[in-house]
């Protein structure tokens, strides 16, 4: 796929929570198609301490408007420095970046997201409905605090919740829902995107569970495009760029 | 109507604006972005004598106005490059120099050896510099003897250009240059990334896989401007500079502290389309200033 | 109770955070944002045999994520030090160490005599690492012969802790730290600037009189942490960390690397009261990671 | 004089011509004693490029709504980053600095500004003007458009102009004006700031005249408080520093 690099024009800065926030950027021209999954290097030119590129996934696209959205956590100087900015100003992005989830083998899949992880699962649970599968959400977070805008979703498919400390949904860890020990195995496809250890988990409970399972990887990145070789993750082929050959991949061929 | 052009020993660079070595991928990373023909030259990623899965991942950290690396020369191997890579790239109408690494002097000469066979890469890079293998890599370029052995030996199986990737972790920089033109070098680029580290505050853990990396970006230019004039008063043959390149400005005072011609690596992840910005930044400086030819502007520094 | 305190051979210093020579004038021109006496030590603008003017006009210019220097060690010598600044500093409650450079050993064994007898003064800090002096300077700490040579001649005439401040711009600085703790240093303080160059694209002229100078701040942070690390593992002798450290987790990340106690530089330009900042946010890091005792976190890294 | 570190709030960033802006500063406490001269040592957060602060004359105060400002002229990253501050961002201000003008032997006095070097020169206007004396306010540029809101001046003594290609004013350079060859006998000082070679001039014709000069010179500075020593001068006293025992300096006892 064709890459792009635009100037954006920010149209809204959404402040979800104290932690989250969307932002909703303008294309200068017609934007081109982006899948489930892919993501974009954002340049952040006003923080004195960011030098490289930061990646976002793509959280929500709208063809019509022009306009794309990037739904992100506040960690660091680069992030912080993003949730400052103001309607009008510019985001200089490179875009769209990576591979995409591939679709499931049958009718019922399970999106798994935690945190800020659950940005790609938007798209993704999007098309699955536009080709009728039926996708399940799974939210998670450590307090209902991190839970971030699980209405979105509703339109596509059906979710649920779970927080560390029960403060929304069910008390535990995703993979301790009960969807866990109810209908999973109707699932064809389990796709998910957060931290590392429920990165491992999942992948665990999946392989258990003989599912197909994709995640998306977080691994830090320099240039996003396949040039530095920064970003590799180890496969059972041997190292893969998150950046050209992920961020999404099957847990099978990762050596997690 | 501005001369661009500037000689590399036998390379003609129709400007002097390169990519770096393990920055710029082979170029055709870069396609989406800019007329990659336009550049004077292209450092491809290094290439060793066999296939290396480079180190383990984290790779790279950020750092003020910079970043570390410990890629460790992840390649396919000299072989593979000649029979997949190769092919794909041929038809640039630029300069394709291969940077060539390796642990040991037989290694080098292997791939050196290898690639002399090819039409379209007019020259190699020898990479003695190097901090991110555990053997071979940076010794190389940290003493006079070892810089000497290697260039001479791969001199004895290379006719076209061959560049040495000068180290900057050295306390004489000016001296290891002098070693390697002795034995043969056609040129010298100055300078690889400097030994540093970065450490995770919060688990205590160094950052990079290795603990120490390669660093490189805006940070370093200071430094590698005052080796390249330290360099360029040194010895006799072109030397090629880069270190922090970001913008023409940058570029034009490399030219001033006496190189032929730079390379821009980091810069490229920060802003794919920097090398062709920077390209047209120096025809504007050089029209601004009445310079009709840029090697006028080559060592042209006032002191 | 949390505990600070960090031992640098004889001086026990209340904290490990203390201002770097020559960033932080005598510690008088920060009386106005923060309390001196809360900082573990001072260490103090050099200190030559006789009065020096220093360097011409421009002594400075920024760069990215840093600034050259090449201020000369202006100073008006040891007797006016004695005379006139001492008994304006004394009254500090915290260990003022006085950076004492030269062009010879003699100089050098001169001023340490002269200060050896300043109850206030507590320790000296030897800068064989400047690269801003035409004789002298940084040449005694780029080679390990001369390094251990002045350490071994002020050794002499100097009773009480003598601190060596090293040159980053060598190929191996461990060799260079194990020399001077062989010939009698009770600490090393690692690094010193690196040498860099600035010029001005317009004007087709170096940006200091001096042509090269000494880069610092956050730039060099990589480098320094990196040679603070291998220092620390070379000698036994306690590792004083700076370079580029501009808040509290940069100074963690200097003791996890082996720094008994840091220094901060440049970064007082850009906020007169980082030093306190780094003071506070190294305790507040010390109570959310339940660390006792500051001294836990020394060479703490895991790997 | 006390030094002081502060989080100033911009009340006002007015845009003056595309090169000049005059910048309003809100004090969160009350402003200290403020001499004509004296300067700022301004901290640039919104630029990623711009490290160590930058010096700025202070341009004028208003000691009633504790506001200060400066007049900047975009030259490089960090005057345009500060160009783009907005009412309400927080400004960071180590201040007063420097030492200040001293003052005339007689009533009449000549004030020199080149360009933006004319900031300082509205305090001391005023400070003249408000203690009896007669000052005539004497601005330079190379065109119209460098000279920058002289009507502030009027109030506080006579204004008088000249550009170098005679777009405003007199054409030439200050030291041709006419001032030079008329009444120039008449001031018991003068005081200048601005380009270099300007400053040089005014302080040859003042020599001539065998008036007292005072020049207010910008010399490159890292940290404005005398704590690095970069910014010295050469003086007949040996070498001085701008930031402590300048910037305002008697021209014969500069080494011009
Ligand atoms: C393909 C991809 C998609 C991503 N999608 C999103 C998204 O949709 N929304 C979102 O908020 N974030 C996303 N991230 C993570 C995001 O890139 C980082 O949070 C961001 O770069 C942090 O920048 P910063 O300057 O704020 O923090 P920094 O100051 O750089 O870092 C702050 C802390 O976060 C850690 N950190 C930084 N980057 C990463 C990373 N990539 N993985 C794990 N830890 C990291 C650092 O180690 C440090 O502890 C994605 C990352 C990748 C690679
Ligand atoms: C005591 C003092 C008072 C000052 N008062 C004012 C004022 O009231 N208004 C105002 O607009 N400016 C004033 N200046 C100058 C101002 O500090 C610089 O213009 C500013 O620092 C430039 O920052 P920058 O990041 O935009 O430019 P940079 O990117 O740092 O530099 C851009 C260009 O300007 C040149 N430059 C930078 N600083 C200086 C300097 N100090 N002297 C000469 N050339 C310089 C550089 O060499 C470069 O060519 C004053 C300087 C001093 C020392
Ligand atoms: C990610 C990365 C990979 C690199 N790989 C190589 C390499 O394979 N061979 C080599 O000679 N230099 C390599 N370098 C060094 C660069 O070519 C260059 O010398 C250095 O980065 C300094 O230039 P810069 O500051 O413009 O990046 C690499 C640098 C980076 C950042
Ligand atoms: C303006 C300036 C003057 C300095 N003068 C001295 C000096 O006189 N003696 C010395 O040993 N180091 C001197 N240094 C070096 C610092 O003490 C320190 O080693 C170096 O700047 C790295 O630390 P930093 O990055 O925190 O500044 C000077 C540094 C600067 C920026
Ligand atoms: S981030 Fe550079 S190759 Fe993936
Ligand atoms: S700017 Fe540091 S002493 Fe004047």
């Amino acid at each position: 796929m064709k890459k792009f690099i635009h100037d954006f024009e920010v149209t809204h800065n959404h402040h979800i929570t104290d932690d989250y926030f969307a932002i909703y950027l303008k294309c200068p021209v017609s934007l081109p198609q982006i899948l489930p999954g892919q993501f974009a290097e954002v340049l952040v030119s006003n923080s004195t301490t960011t030098y490289l590129r930061r990646p976002f996934s793509i959280y929500d696209v709208d063809y019509k408007r022009n306009e794309l959205s990037l739904l992100i956590k506040k960690v660091g100087d680069g992030t912080v420095a993003l949730s400052k900015l103001k309607e009008g100003d510019t985001l200089n992005l490179i875009y769209p970046l990576g591979n995409s989830f591939s679709l499931p083998g049958g009718k019922k899949a399970l999106l798994i997201g935690g945190g800020v992880g659950i940005a790609p699962m938007l798209l993704l649970s999007k098309l699955l409905h536009e080709k009728g599968y039926k996708p399940d959400i799974l939210v998670g977070g450590r307090t209902s605090n991190d839970i971030v805008e699980p209405e979105k979703y509703k339109p596509f498919g059906e979710v649920f919740i779970t927080t560390d400390d029960g403060s929304a949904g069910e008390k535990g860890m995703v993979t301790q829902h009960s969807l866990f020990s109810g209908k999973v195995k109707e699932y064809s496809a389990i796709y998910a995107c957060g931290p590392d250890p429920m990165m491992k988990a999942v992948a665990r409970v999946a392989a258990e569970h003989n599912i197909p399972c994709e995640i998306s990887l977080e691994n830090t990145m320099a240039c996003g495009i396949g040039a530095c070789l920064c970003c590799v993750v180890e496969t059972i082929d041997g190292n893969k760029t998150t950046c050209i050959e992920g961020p999404v991949f099957d847990t099978r061929k990762l050596k997690l | 109507m501005l001369d661009l052009s500037v000689n590399v020993h036998k390379l003609l660079l129709k400007n002097p604006v390169m990519s770096a070595s393990g920055t710029f991928g082979y170029g055709i990373e870069f396609d989406d972005f800019i007329d990659v023909n336009r550049l004077g030259g292209i450092l491809t990623k290094a290439c060793t004598s066999k296939n290396r899965d480079g180190n383990r991942y984290p790779r790279m950290a950020e750092t003020p106005a910079g970043m570390l690396n410990s890629v460790g020369l992840q390649n396919k191997g000299v072989d593979y490059f000649i029979n997949t890579i190769y092919p794909k790239i041929k038809h640039y109408d630029t300069h394709i120099i291969v940077n060539v690494s390796d642990s040991t002097v037989e290694g080098y000469m292997e791939v050196a050896e290898k690639l002399n066979q090819l039409d379209k890469i007019t020259g190699i890079e020898l990479n003695i510099s190097c901090p991110n293998v555990k053997e071979g890599g940076m010794a190389f370029g940290t003493s006079c003897p070892m810089a000497g052995a290697v260039t001479k030996a791969v001199r004895e199986v290379y006719d076209k250009t061959m560049i040495v990737k000068l180290s900057p972790n050295v306390t004489n920089i000016a001296e290891i240059a002098k070693a390697v033109e002795d034995e043969g070098a056609d040129s010298v680029s100055v300078i690889n990334t400097l030994l540093g580290m970065a450490i995770d505050a919060e688990k205590r853990r160094p950052i990079l896989s290795t603990i120490t990396g390669g660093l490189s970006g805006p940070a370093v230019k200071p430094i590698a401007l005052r080796m390249v004039w330290q360099v360029s008063k040194a010895i006799k043959i072109p030397v090629i500079g880069l270190g922090g390149i970001s913008n023409a400005t940058d570029a034009i005072e490399f030219l001033l502290a006496g190189a032929t011609a730079i390379q821009v690596g980091t810069a490229n992840f920060v802003d794919p389309q920097v090398c062709i910005k920077i390209l047209d930044g120096i025809e504007e400086y050089c029209n601004r200033h009445g310079v009709q030819d840029v090697k006028e502007l080559i060592g042209a520094l006032e002191s």
